[in-house]
């Protein structure tokens, strides 16, 4: 794997990165804000796959792996709150969730 | 210097003594207010004995010891005329207070400790050579004084105490800065004043570390325009309140500027006198036009030290002999004038319940013993030769002139507009006829003590001031550092 | 591998939790009981080995900060998990404070990516449902708010490792100093997701309604003890030598925190709202010593938030005592009503404000002299007009504590809430007379 | 051995010592004791002086009694008593004078409360004891203690009863005013002390004269000022007329004999000072006639026979610092004694007829005076023709000759203020003969029904004790103290170590003459009814005068008509109501500017008594300039700034700064806006810009 390679690799994980972030902040859905989350961690997964790739590591994998087991213990929680939120009034979006403010 | 523990003494009997009247209540019916008047007795007693044995020249007694080694920080205490008479000033005002809110029934174990708390703290900082322990006395006034005009004050006494809180933590703030840059620059780090005082430190400098130590002591003085917090705090106050704010802790703001300024930073103090004088000045006028127009008794008072401590202020940075030991007499002599008129005021209002001018009147009728004793404070308040207030101004007055004559010229003005107030508050409170003060009983005996002890004090020091001026001789020549007014 | 008795802590807190899971559902008593066993085991082998020789391995390195930050973090966890209220159906409380603690104490020894990662989302994770425990509508609100920037925060701070991994192809912490680029974005990437933990400024905002809708000691845990882990990692990081944008990065945040937490704070009439606030804007204070970059900030960083969490845990236990949305009014005569509750929240108050005889006073003293000795003047009238206005909000609640009114006496206190309020207001007292004892002990475990 | 001056210690200390057994009250004293103790303060002085006038006239009478030294700073200050020929004089009328009012007071104060009464001799025997430490004093501070502690009890005393309004305001305005003027003398002394290092008038005196020019000249004028102030002179004068309001005994002791004129003491004291300058040798000379002129002028008006007496004072006091001005300060000493003598009769006597009336001290009281009081108006009399100055019978006439003769022979400037001094003894004379007029006529009937019918008791009461020995005594020995002191007066000046002045025959006949000139216009004022209308009118502003009616009559009505011919009678109401009020302005303020009704009037009656009317300072709407403009000034300024100033500035500054801060939080909280999706923004921003950061940092 060549240094150019790496570069575009990063630059793509990047980019994945940036659009989970931008879908965060956009969508006012509470599972797509989740969506956007796990987006936002297949960034790094990338990243971390392309840095192990070009160092010839398995350090790379290794964080990868991590990175699955913390998404889905990210998404676990996300969906529990969903359905929690869901039980107390049909809270669609996270908007309607502000009482705490000022 | 081997010396023995005097002077911790007098910083921490009161400081325990107050931890002991917290949890005397349980012993006897006034328990607590004898633990306390036992404490600043014994400490008064410790005191006077000290005065007599042989200081090295300078200082009456020196103790030195380590307090945080690794902050540099290390407990000097050190006494000499001026703060000896100062720590004499408030043993006996603790005393008084003690005694005149002797009828307070809410919470008197914590009343008790929080009076004895006000004065370790003052001991404190008249007795502190270490810059951070000076400071941490310095703010450590402050908790102890709130206390006792949130719990025990009048009227919406929460807004006065918290403007008295912030007002002086803020301006604590630029001391606390000060002596933490003096202590992190230095080539070791310690607070040690007279090894700062030795350390060169450049003009410009020097003139910024005044300023936030005389942003403190400007606030606690009270100079305009940073006394705002003066009248709210003491018409709100306690009767006890008010004798120890006006009596103590004004004079901790007026002993900080005479003691480290000179000594610690000359040149800046020299260059910074003459803003000082022009503050002064206008502060004696300002203070003594504002007291003509109040129609609250207190807060008269309360006007009258702004201006009084205004001309302290201009003593202190004249510079001169003359106008430092005018101010460290009228320090002395407002404490005891000052206070005594707020244990009058306070008297007359526990009777007659209101403290607004317009409706006093007609002492003179009814409470003829009242009347005299408003009679000789009175006086005072108008520095009356005789008194010890007018043995300060005239030498302050003395010293003006010696600097520059508008300036003496402004204090004789002050001295004048303060017979007009005076002549007011004494006109509605003593002459005329109120049907408020109708059945009024006269003065007891147990606020006679006090008020006697006061008028002693300062008739003594007016007529034969040997001893006090000759107390502070020490601290004024230390202090003088001869300032041209342009 | 590091020696066993390092991982003793680690292990213990992990058995334990594990066995609160297990007794959750039936024998919630029991589960306290054994979350508060494992908690105070943990300390007492941390602080035995407080004098150990330091050793160092891949992952975690066991020397005298790390212990000392464990111990700071398992005795905050400990403090809240004494006023922590078994609300509700769910009664895993004990053992998610014991996750959380496991996460603190790994976060203290990280130094390896890995570590660093894992310990920082163990905490968040297990917060998040420590907020959502009372499952009513705040509390949920509170702990979605808290998920959705944490995840957030995580996916910034993976995304910096994986950028400086690629650039050096290590994962120690140690390899992130130098030049390049790519080491610039992965430093301020790092940065983006630490700050959300320590909750500095543009990160904050999840601060005050946590503290507002999350029960009271989930709220004091992740104000003071993820805090004590934040600063240690802090800590490790400024010693690596990072480019230039962390110091920079800390500065900037440091000094917003201090003005913007400070005035938000002023007129709070909320008590827990307030101190919400406030914990962003000492946070501010911590992150403005480091970011100047004096010799002496890290001890003062170190001494800041030991002296800071005994207060913060006394306040917050006071302010869910009183229910929970506790507003200036309930305070008044607080002290005559409830002695021993009123004493500890003014003693805390104070000491968040500074005054003399409290840990608060020598915390700002160690702060402005590191300001002083790195020359920060902005940054030293930033954090002098940000104690001001602290004066003023921390003071405008203990004006009403000491009100004269006629409260009647409150039940008594539960003894784990007596016991705490107690320690922490004579820890701060103490720190207040003799600071020296702390100062001395962060100053030899920062060697 | 004990120095003999020990006893300068002992004149002041036995008053001091009753006000304190008075003042404290430890015993609980009953009347008649406190009578007693207060009549011991009031005599014990002038027995203690005696001696030490004796010790004077023997041996050589310059003598120092060391109170205590008081080190500071290389300056020494040495308090302490001083005994030379003025002070032992001084003193000794001083003493004189109080014990015969204490003796007066005993009686007139006998129906005072006891809790009154104790306070009023209290503070009587500490004025005692302080203006005699202020005569006897050595050095300036125990002066200006004196002279400071005088100015306090005359407060006090002025208002005496507390319950009546105007006593109290009068007690106030005095003290303010005095103390106004004190701020000056204080700042005079202590300069003199800076100049000379010591505070010891022996020392100081000398090193004053040999000062530099300009602060000779500013410390010269800061101690004259210091003593018109207190002396009651022109522009300070108003305080005087009004501290009336006090009981009679205050009024004779302070207001007329001792502290009044303590003020031309202390200008004899620092003569060598004061006069080695010329210039402010006639400003003092000026402001000496002027007062004087200005004085007796406004006596002549005064309806009330205390005020008329307190102008008199005022007037006399300005003869003796016109001696002073003319560089003899021991004349302007003598006039002090024999001034001290009758002024204090006059007002004793003139007291004893209006006691008890209720007309108070009104001339009207005074009618029919010789048959009720027959002891008081004798001596009332004699009290007046030593004031008018009666040639060679009256101890007025040898001091007030003396003071003439200094003028006559004082150069140009002395004749002129010669003739003003002459035209001045002669409005002497007619104010000083008014009253006795008054009190020749018969008592009007229902005045004397009343008086009989309510003072029944009263007079009883005095028939009683026809002349009590207490009232009786000091008014007879003040007598023939005013009638028989004049062969004193030389005496005296040699004394004090001067030639009396030997004017030639010319003046001293003229002199002579106008007493009579002076009694005989004060006839005619009483007797002829329409002089003692006019006199009566001098002072009414309200009455239209013939003038005004054919003012009226010839312009007013015109110019209306005129008007509203032009106007065409198409005025509305309004508008005529409007022209109405505008034409009665115009009279107003054309009636006020040029008063001329008829010949006769306006070459004699009306100037004279426009002068008066201009000048009187009585309250009756005539307005008196001269005094109470300044006074009136600032107490108008005072109002203004301390109404302006009530409330605090800075407070409301401070306040004012605080609501801004509140406005700033409102902001910073909005900030919170509660969303996750701004919160991630938040989040999201914080980011980049780290990212710009970092990515600008790597640039170089």
């Amino acid at each position: 794997m060549s240094a150019t390679t790496l570069v575009l690799l990063l630059a793509l994980a990047g980019g994945i990165f940036a659009t989970g972030f931008f879908g965060l902040l956009a969508r006012r859905a509470i599972l797509f804000q989740l969506i956007s989350l796990e987006m936002m961690l297949a960034g790094p997964a990338l990243a971390f796959l392309a840095g192990g790739a070009f160092h010839g590591s398995q350090q790379g994998q290794a964080m990868f792996i991590l990175i699955l087991i913390l998404a889905a213990a990210e998404v676990a929680l996300g969906l529990a709150l969903y359905l929690a939120l869901r039980r107390g009034a049909d809270v669609e979006d996270s908007d309607t969730i502000a009482g705490l403010k000022h | 210097m081997g010396y023995d523990m005097e002077l911790t003494a007098l910083i921490l009997l009161p400081f325990f003594g107050g931890i002991a009247a917290l949890f005397a209540g349980r012993w006897g019916r006034d328990a607590e207010r004898w633990v306390a008047i036992l404490a600043l007795g014994l400490a008064l007693l410790i005191l006077i004995s000290s005065f007599f044995s042989t200081g090295d020249g300078r200082w009456i007694a020196l103790e030195r010891y380590d307090w945080a080694p690794s902050l540099g920080v290390q407990v000097i205490l050190a006494m000499d005329g001026l703060s000896g008479a100062l720590l004499v000033v408030s043993l006996a005002l603790g005393i008084v207070s003690v005694v005149v809110s002797w009828k307070i029934t809410e919470y008197p174990g914590l009343l008790n400790a929080a009076l004895l708390w006000t004065v370790a703290a003052s001991n404190g900082v008249f007795l502190s050579f270490d810059l951070l322990v000076f400071a941490f006395f310095w703010e450590l006034m402050l908790v102890p004084a709130f206390l006792l005009i949130s719990v025990w004050g009048h009227g919406d006494r929460e807004a006065a105490a918290l403007k008295f809180l912030v007002f002086n933590a803020v301006a604590g703030l630029g001391l606390l800065a000060a002596v933490f840059y003096l202590g992190a620059t230095g080539d070791r780090v310690t607070f040690d004043a007279f090894e700062v005082a030795e350390r060169q430190i450049p003009h410009g400098v020097q003139v910024l570390l005044l300023l936030g130590f005389a942003g403190a002591f400007l606030v606690k003085l009270p100079v305009p325009p940073l006394h705002a917090w003066l009248p709210d705090a003491h018409t709100q106050a306690p009767t006890a309140g008010s004798i120890l704010l006006a009596g103590l802790l004004l004079k901790t703001g007026a002993y900080g500027l005479f003691r480290f300024p000179p000594m610690l930073f000359p040149e800046g103090f020299a260059t910074l006198a003459p803003f000082g004088l022009a503050l002064g000045a206008f502060g004696s006028i300002y203070g003594a036009l504002l007291a003509c127009g109040q129609t609250d008794a207190k807060r008269l008072v309360a006007y009258t030290s702004v201006a009084h401590m205004s001309i302290v202020l201009m003593g202190i940075c004249g510079g001169v002999y003359f106008s430092l030991m005018g101010a460290g007499v009228e320090m002395v002599a407002h404490a005891f004038s000052a206070s005594a008129l707020f244990l009058l005021i306070g008297a007359l209002y526990d009777r007659t319940g209101t403290r607004d001018l317009r409706e006093l009147g007609g002492l003179q009728q009814n409470a003829p013993r009242f009347a005299a004793a408003f009679a000789v404070f009175f006086s005072a308040a108008l520095a009356m030769p005789g008194t010890a207030n007018f043995l300060g101004e005239a030498l302050v007055i003395t010293g003006m002139f010696q600097v520059n004559w508008i300036f003496a010229s402004i204090t004789l003005i002050s001295l004048v507009v303060s017979v007009v107030y005076a002549t007011r508050l004494f006109k509605r409170v003593v002459f005329g006829k109120s049907r408020r003060t109708e059945a009024l009983e006269d003065l007891t005996l147990r606020e006679m003590g006090p008020i006697v002890l006061l008028a002693v004090a300062t008739l003594l020091f007016g007529m034969l001031p040997q001893m006090l001026m000759g107390a502070l001789e020490g601290a004024v020549e230390a202090a003088l550092t001869p300032v041209t007014v342009p | 591998m590091p020696s066993f008795p390092a991982l003793v802590p680690v292990i213990l807190l992990g058995v334990g939790a594990v066995a609160a899971m297990l007794a959750a559902p039936r024998l919630p008593g029991l589960s306290r009981w054994i979350a508060g066993t494992a908690l105070v085991c943990a300390s007492v082998a941390l602080a035995l080995r407080l004098g150990a020789p330091a050793s160092l391995s891949e992952l975690l390195a066991d020397d005298r900060l790390a212990r000392l930050a464990g111990l700071g973090i398992c005795l905050a966890g400990l403090g809240s998990l004494a006023f922590l209220r078994p609300a509700g159906p769910s009664k895993e409380g004990p053992a998610l404070l014991l996750l959380a603690t496991l996460g603190g104490t790994v976060l203290a020894g990280a130094i390896h990516a890995a570590s660093l990662f894992l310990g920082l989302e163990l905490i968040t994770l297990a917060l998040v449902a420590l907020f959502v425990l009372p499952l009513d509508r705040p509390a949920l609100e509170a702990g979605y708010k808290f998920l959705i920037l944490g995840a957030a925060a995580a996916a910034t701070l993976l995304m910096g490792l994986a950028l400086a991994h690629a650039a050096t192809g290590s994962l120690a912490l140690a390899a992130l100093g130098g030049e390049g680029v790519l080491l610039a974005l992965a430093a301020a990437l790092l940065l983006a997701g630490l700050a959300f933990k320590f909750a500095l400024v543009p990160f904050h905002m999840w601060t005050p309604d946590a503290f507002t809708g999350a029960p009271g000691a989930a709220a004091a845990f992740a104000g003071a003890a993820s805090k004590i882990a934040v600063v240690v990692a802090l800590i490790r990081l400024d010693a690596v030598g990072l480019p230039e944008v962390w110091a920079l990065g800390l500065a900037a945040f440091g000094g917003a925190s201090m003005l913007l937490g400070n005035i938000a704070a002023l007129r709070q009439d909320s008590l827990a709202r307030m101190l919400g606030y406030s914990s962003v804007a000492h946070a501010g204070y911590i992150a403005a010593a480091l970011g100047a970059g004096a010799a002496s900030a890290p001890a003062a960083a170190g001494f800041y938030i030991l002296a800071y969490a005994p207060a913060l845990l006394a306040a917050l236990c006071v302010a869910t005592l009183l229910g929970r949305e506790t507003r200036i009014g309930d305070l008044r005569g607080l002290v005559w009503s409830r002695p021993l509750a009123g004493a500890a929240l003014a003693v805390a108050l104070v000491s968040l404000a500074g005054l003399p005889v409290s840990a608060g006073f020598f915390g700002k003293y160690a702060i402005f002299s590191a300001l002083i000795e790195a020359r920060a003047w902005l940054l030293l009238g930033l954090a002098l007009l940000g104690s001001a206005l602290g004066a003023y909000y921390y003071l405008r609640f203990v004006a009403l504590i000491f009100r004269r009114v006629e409260a009647p006496a409150h039940a008594p206190l539960r003894w784990t809430d007596g016991l705490l309020l107690a320690l922490a207001t004579g820890v701060t007292l103490l720190l207040g007379v003799r600071p020296d004892l702390l100062l001395d002990l962060v100053r030899t475990a920062l060697g | 051995m004990l120095s003999p001056y020990l006893l300068l210690l002992l004149v002041p200390a036995p008053p001091l010592a009753v006000f304190l057994i008075l003042g404290l009250d430890p015993f609980f004293l009953r009347r008649k004791a406190v009578q007693g103790l207060a009549l011991l303060g009031g005599i014990a002085p002038f027995f203690a002086m005696l001696p030490l006038l004796g010790l004077c006239l023997g041996t050589e009478c310059r003598g120092v009694m060391p109170i205590f030294t008081l080190v500071f700073g290389q300056s020494e200050v040495a308090l302490a008593l001083l005994l030379d020929p003025m002070s032992t004089l001084v003193g000794l009328t001083v003493a004189a004078v109080g014990a015969m009012v204490m003796t007066y007071a005993i009686d007139y104060m006998s129906d005072a409360r006891i809790a009154d009464l104790r306070r009023f001799f209290a503070l009587m025997n500490l004025f005692l004891a302080a203006m005699l430490t202020m005569v006897l004093a050595g050095d300036t501070i125990t002066f200006f203690f004196g002279w400071e502690l005088m100015g306090l009890c005359s407060f006090f005393l002025i208002a005496y009863n507390t319950g009546l309004p105007q006593a109290v305001a009068a007690g106030r305005k005095a003290f303010i005013i005095t103390r106004f003027a004190d701020a000056f003398l204080l700042a005079g002394l202590l300069l003199l002390f800076l100049e000379a290092n010591s505070v010891r008038l022996d020392v100081l005196i000398p090193a004053g004269t040999i000062m530099t020019e300009d602060r000779h000249v500013v410390i010269a004028l800061l101690l004259l000022a210091g003593a018109l102030g207190k002396s009651a002179q022109v522009p300070f004068h108003t305080w005087l007329p009004s501290a009336m309001a006090g009981p009679t005994p205050v009024s004779a002791l302070l207001h007329s004999a001792t502290m009044v004129a303590a003020g031309a003491f202390m200008l004899a004291r620092f003569s060598p000072i004061v006069m080695s300058e010329p210039a402010v040798q006639a400003i003092a000379a000026i402001f000496g006639v002027g007062t004087a002129a200005f004085g007796a002028l406004s006596a002549i008006f005064q309806a009330d026979v205390k005020r008329l007496l307190a102008y008199s004072s005022i007037s006399q006091i300005g003869f003796m610092v016109l001696a002073v001005g003319l560089g003899a300060p021991q004349v302007a000493i003598a006039h002090f004694v024999v001034h001290a003598m009758f002024k204090s009769l006059l007002f004793l006597a003139a007291g004893d007829i209006t006691h008890g009336s209720d007309l108070g001290t009104s001339m009207m009281a005074m009618r029919g005076a010789l048959r009720r009081r027959p002891i008081a108006f004798v001596t009332y009399v004699a009290g007046a023709s030593s004031l008018a100055g009666l040639p060679f019978v009256t101890a007025g006439w040898w001091s007030k000759e003396a003071i003439l003769a200094t003028a006559w022979s004082g150069g140009a400037f002395g004749i002129l203020v010669w003739v003003v001094a002459l035209l001045t003894a002669t409005c002497t004379a007619i104010y000083a003969f008014r009253p006795v007029f008054e009190a020749l006529q018969p008592e009007p009937e229902h005045l004397s029904r009343a008086r009989r019918g309510h003072a029944v008791a009263l007079d009883l009461h005095y028939r009683k004790r026809w002349g009590s020995a207490f009232i009786g005594l000091p008014l007879v020995m003040l007598a023939s103290g005013s009638l028989l002191g004049g062969v004193l007066v030389g005496p005296i000046i040699r004394f004090l170590g001067a030639e009396p002045p030997h004017p030639s025959h010319l003046p001293e006949l003229v002199a002579a003459f106008a007493p009579f000139v002076g009694i005989a216009t004060a006839a005619a004022l009483t007797f002829v009814p329409s002089l003692a209308a006019a006199v009566a009118g001098a002072r009414d502003m309200r009455r239209p005068t013939r003038l005004d009616r054919k003012f009226q009559r010839w312009v007013i009505e015109p110019y209306v008509r005129l008007v509203r011919f032009l106007a065409g009678n198409r005025m509305g109401a309004r508008a005529e109501a409007e022209l109405e009020l505008r034409h009665v302005q115009i009279v107003r303020w054309l009636s006020r500017g040029a008063r001329m009704d008829g010949i006769y009037q306006a070459l004699f009656v009306r100037p004279f008594v426009n002068t008066v009317r201009w000048l009187t300072g009585h309250r009756g709407g005539t307005v008196d300039p001269v005094g109470t403009l300044p006074v009136t000034l600032a107490q108008r300024g005072m109002q203004a700034l301390v109404t302006r100033l009530a409330h605090d500035r800075f407070d409301r500054f401070w306040m004012r700064s605080a609501n801004r801060l509140v406005r700033l939080w409102v902001l910073a909280s909005a900030l919170q806006t509660g969303r996750s999706r701004d919160y991630a923004l938040g989040a999201a921003l914080g980011t980049a810009a780290l990212l710009v950061i970092a990515w600008g940092t790597t640039w170089n």
